[in-house]
């Protein structure tokens, strides 16, 4: 866990809301590990007043260097949106317990939804590095989809993509009956990142054929580092219930063990 | 170099500053960021006579310059605390204080009991904002009367420790309140835990978070906690130690001046980790700017 | 075109905007800058029995997402008022409400006595947050017996004008002090008044305002004005204006959806002093967005 | 009174901390009189809160254009030095009651401190064009009285200036000094913007000399329109003690009224 004034080596949009963002931090490059995030403060004053939790994009060990991909929802990503290259950035990373890319012997299936995209890529890259075959589904909106086919193919990953409004069910069927076909297909272990609501339906779909799913939850954040305990998720554990930190006991868990509450 | 050396009850500070008890967890996780050596004192997360999960989420929400949070009182307990905690806070070449709640006096006696001699511990600091289920769920610290009664029985329970009572700002007469505390035996007083807010999702039609109400901290609190260690300064003996809102040394010193002889750090940290050392150095580099050898000149030094 | 139409007590509101009290002088100045007719009501500046000066300066300090204030109820006095200040007003196509206070039970009788039935005038808006001088200065509207006789007593003084309270947060339960004007006769609450804030300059010593103690406005106390109207929502029947922080029409749809039936915008108005042309249209919006053909279907419609 | 968004035409850096801003605002242009001031929002979010008064430096009524010196002092001025040409400026004016130029016949004398230059540079203007003789008195920083020295001589104005420490009673000793020595030359009449400080010690000269001296003053301010009475100072009228509304009644006062607090 690093704090420190990163230099942004370039902040551009690359489709509809969203921006690709690359700064130099390399303690960050060199420890992160697929499905770890950062904690951005986008400005500078009070308000707003907390960091933006983002998901590590991709990560060049060499140079240093460490990307984050992101959509423009609100004002803290507004904010950030508008610096530039040469200004500083303040990043507390890498956080939380990433993707267990390690379990996958031979294939895998990523499953990721609009900026959910952004945590998936580097997961991607680790997994065709060790020669694991890896396909994946993506859902959103049209230039999102696109671009993400496009950065997947580069890596070899065979795409499928959803175009559409992610809250309409007819959508979710279309996802949720892709997920279902290429897990049929039979693979070592799943991946996803999207909506609380298609999570908990694909999270449905894995239990169903017995194939092992990670997924990367959300919840609001202030420390980032499990200090507070602001950022609980219903989780089942050996049959209990309990609360576990999305920021350090996650963002990523075995999807059987979330407890969905749509 | 200025003294910046304060007593609280019966504990030397090696300076006025400390994390706000909920936001720092038990040190541990910030030790990566920063030296827990510097600090005036470590206070801990609430720690409850029994394990306790605590609110469900959402727990947090941002509002204007500040959140809103509700976690609930989630604690490990205390025997897990003293096993688990203790020893790692006991390496810290600084003061340890244990915030405790409860929600019976019963409760907070035996908190106390179990903690009182506990080693490396230095001090206890009451959190009476704790919903009291025998009144039905009203904190503890809105009546005189019941936070005689909690905090006189705390005292006979825990005599090896320094008393501290965090009072809530949530109260008609802060000052009545903090007279009691005075009377039952407490040694300082915390200043303040956060008034209670509310955010709505106007989409979902629904609380933000899922208690309905939550604390209200940050920035946004700051003038609050100044006029209630104002208000309180006048009227007790005992040193106050201000929390709420504070960002920057200048905060700080505005709590110093307005009569706190320490103060707390809260949801600051979440937003820069290394904001408590940041403190420490502007409150040292006001002193010598200004030709005050040594920090109690400073406190409660408001010419009104 | 959805409804925005509201009732509070006798008066039926084109809208549900709404200028606070002391924000918006006597409405001359924004009406260079707004159109006074599209707003839902006109609430005046504090209205006292004599002309009052006020407090000395310096009166304002900004603070984290607001500022702290203390005018101290300088007024140009109900005579005044009725002369200068009503032919203008009633020049307009909207409600106009005189908020009125005082320093004696007696003060307030005197004024409700002699603003009912003035021409144009159509409802009143008892601050209780004044100091209460037979009291010691502590404010009338901490008290749920002392709230009762001023509310009750006022009600009998101005039986041809709306009868609103506007309650002050300073307390420990708000809820028992609603009830109490609500018994004693108001036909509406508005909530909240500021709370008590403080600011310290760090260079003189000295507080930021000639008063010490300042209310507190602005985004910052959102979520205690929000928490408020939730809690007194549950309690009482009378309809409640929702005041504290408004800066947008989505801050104004929190209040509305955690059970306000009218909102006021106060230190809003100076940043953007079109902000209530901004929240009436947001509104609007929201409603065609959502549906919603009447705005009395969103009131109160938080989902618990 | 005008509220709008206006087009910010350049912001410079001039000297010390001193920047000067130009806008695009033909109504204010078209109206402003010497001694108003603006009301200018600096940000856009919620904090700092409020917005921030500056006095009309310039305004070219044929363009339109609008000109503000302002200093660097905190977040609102920090954040206003960092708009670019182009962006937009949400500004309310003029506002406020202005300087008593017109009862000026043949000469007047100026003092001013600091960034209190800004309110007076518009007033020489105005009283040159009428032919009115006038010289000045500037104090402050090296930078700021260098630059003001020769923005007056441009506009034929005769002026002294005293560098120093504003804070430093030898400073305030050899202002208040020149300002005898001036006043005692017989001018119509003098115009001061400063300190309180300055102001109140030059008052004091004016008043033994019997010489008409009108100040602009400062004060904390709200609305800045005369709505919420936040922002008065103690004056003397008639012989009465009473408060007037800086940002309605000023912020130019006859000095002699002023109740001098410092
Ligand atoms: C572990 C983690 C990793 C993340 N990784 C990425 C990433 O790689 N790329 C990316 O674009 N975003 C990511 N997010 C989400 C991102 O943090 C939020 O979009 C961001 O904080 C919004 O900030 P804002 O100020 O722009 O929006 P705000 O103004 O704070 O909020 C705007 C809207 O977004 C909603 N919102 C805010 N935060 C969240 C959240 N965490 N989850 C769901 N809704 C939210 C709010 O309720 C509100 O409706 C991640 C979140 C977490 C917890
Ligand atoms: C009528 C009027 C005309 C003005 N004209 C000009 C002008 O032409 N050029 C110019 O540079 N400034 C002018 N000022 C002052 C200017 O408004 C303040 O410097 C500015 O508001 C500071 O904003 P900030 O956010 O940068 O500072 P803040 O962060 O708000 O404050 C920084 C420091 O400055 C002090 N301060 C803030 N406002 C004032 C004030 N009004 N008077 C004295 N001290 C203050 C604060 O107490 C604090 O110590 C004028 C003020 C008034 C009332
Ligand atoms: C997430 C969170 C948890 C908290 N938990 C506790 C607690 O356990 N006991 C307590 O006395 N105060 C608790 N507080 C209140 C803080 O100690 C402090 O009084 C409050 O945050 C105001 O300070 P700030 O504005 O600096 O954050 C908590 C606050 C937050 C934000
Ligand atoms: C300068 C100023 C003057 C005020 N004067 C009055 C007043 O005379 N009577 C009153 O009931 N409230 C008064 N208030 C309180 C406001 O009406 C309102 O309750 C408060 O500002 C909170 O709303 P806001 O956050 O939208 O500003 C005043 C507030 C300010 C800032
Ligand atoms: S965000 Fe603080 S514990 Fe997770
Ligand atoms: S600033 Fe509001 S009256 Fe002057």
């Amino acid at each position: 866990m690093f704090l420190f004034e990163s230099e942004i080596l370039s902040n551009v949009r690359v489709a509809d809301d969203l921006y690709l963002l690359t700064f130099r931090a390399p303690e960050i490059a060199l420890r992160a590990q697929p499905g770890q995030f950062v904690h951005v403060r986008c400005n500078k004053g009070e308000h707003p007043f907390l960091r933006r939790p983002f998901s590590i994009y991709l990560v060049e060990r060499e140079t240093g260097m460490v990307k984050v991909l992101y959509k423009t929802v609100g004002i803290g990503t507004a904010l950030l949106a508008e610096k530039r290259k040469g200004e500083q950035l303040d990043v507390l990373g890498p956080l939380g317990k990433g993707f267990n890319s390690k379990a996958v012997q031979k294939s895998a299936l990523l499953i990721g939804e609009g900026a959910g995209l952004a945590s998936l890529m580097f997961l991607a890259e680790d997994l065709r590095k060790r020669g694991v075959e890896v396909s994946a589904i993506l859902g959103g909106q049209r230039e999102t989809v696109h671009i993400g086919k496009r950065y997947f193919k580069a890596l070899g990953v065979k795409v499928e993509t959803v175009e559409g409004d992610t809250k309409k069910e007819e959508y979710q069927r279309e996802m949720a009956e892709l997920f279902r076909e290429a897990l049929g297909k039979g693979v070592d272990r799943a991946f996803g990142c999207g909506s609380n609501h298609l999570l908990a339906l694909t999270a449905h779909v894995a239990r169903m054929l017995k194939i092992p799913y990670e997924v990367s939850i959300y919840q609001n954040m202030a420390c980032g580092v499990g200090a507070c305990l602001c950022c609980v998720r219903k989780i089942r554990e050996e049959g209990k219930l309990t609360y576990k930190l999305v920021c350090k006991d996650g963002p990523v868990f075995n999807a059987e063990e979330v407890v969905w509450e749509v | 170099m200025p003294v910046l050396s304060v007593k609280i009850g019966r504990m030397t500070l090696k300076n006025p500053v400390m994390p706000a008890s909920g936001t720092f967890g038990y040190g541990e996780e910030y030790s990566k960021l920063i030296d827990l050596n510097k600090l005036g004192a470590i206070v801990t997360k609430c720690v409850r006579l029994k394990p306790t999960l605590g609110n469900p989420p959402p727990r947090l929400a941002e509002t204007p310059c500040g959140l809103i949070a509700s976690v609930g009182l989630q604690s490990i307990g205390v025997e897990a605390f003293i096993k688990e905690k203790m020893p790692f806070l006991r390496r810290f070449n600084t003061r340890i204080i244990a915030n405790i709640g409860g929600e019976t006096v019963e409760e907070y006696v035996e908190i106390a009991e179990r903690l009182n001699g506990v080693k490396g511990l230095d001090g206890l600091e009451v959190n009476v904002s704790c919903p009291n289920i025998k009144r039905g769920g009203i904190a503890f610290g809105v009546d005189p009367e019941t936070v005689y009664k909690v905090v006189s029985q705390v005292r006979k329970a825990a005599k090896n420790l320094t008393l501290i009572v965090k009072l809530t700002p949530n109260v008609t007469n802060i000052v009545e309140i903090a007279e009691a505390c005075e009377q039952a035996g407490a040694e300082a007083l915390t200043l303040i835990n956060s008034p209670l807010g509310m955010a709505v999702d106007i989409e979902k039609r629904k609380p933000k978070l899922s208690t309905v109400l939550g604390g209200l901290c940050g920035p946004a609190i700051k003038p609050i906690g100044l006029r209630c260690v104002w208000q309180v300064a006048q009227r007790v003996r005992i040193p106050i130690i201000g929390v709420g809102g504070i960002f920057t040394a200048t905060d700080a010193l505005e709590y110093i001046i307005a009569g706190a002889t320490a103060v707390q750090v809260g949801t600051a940290n979440f937003v820069k980790p290394r904001v408590m050392l940041e403190i420490i150095e502007g409150i040292e580099k006001y002193l010598e700017e200004h030709e005050i050898n040594n920090i109690n000149k400073l406190i409660g030094s408001l010419q009104v």
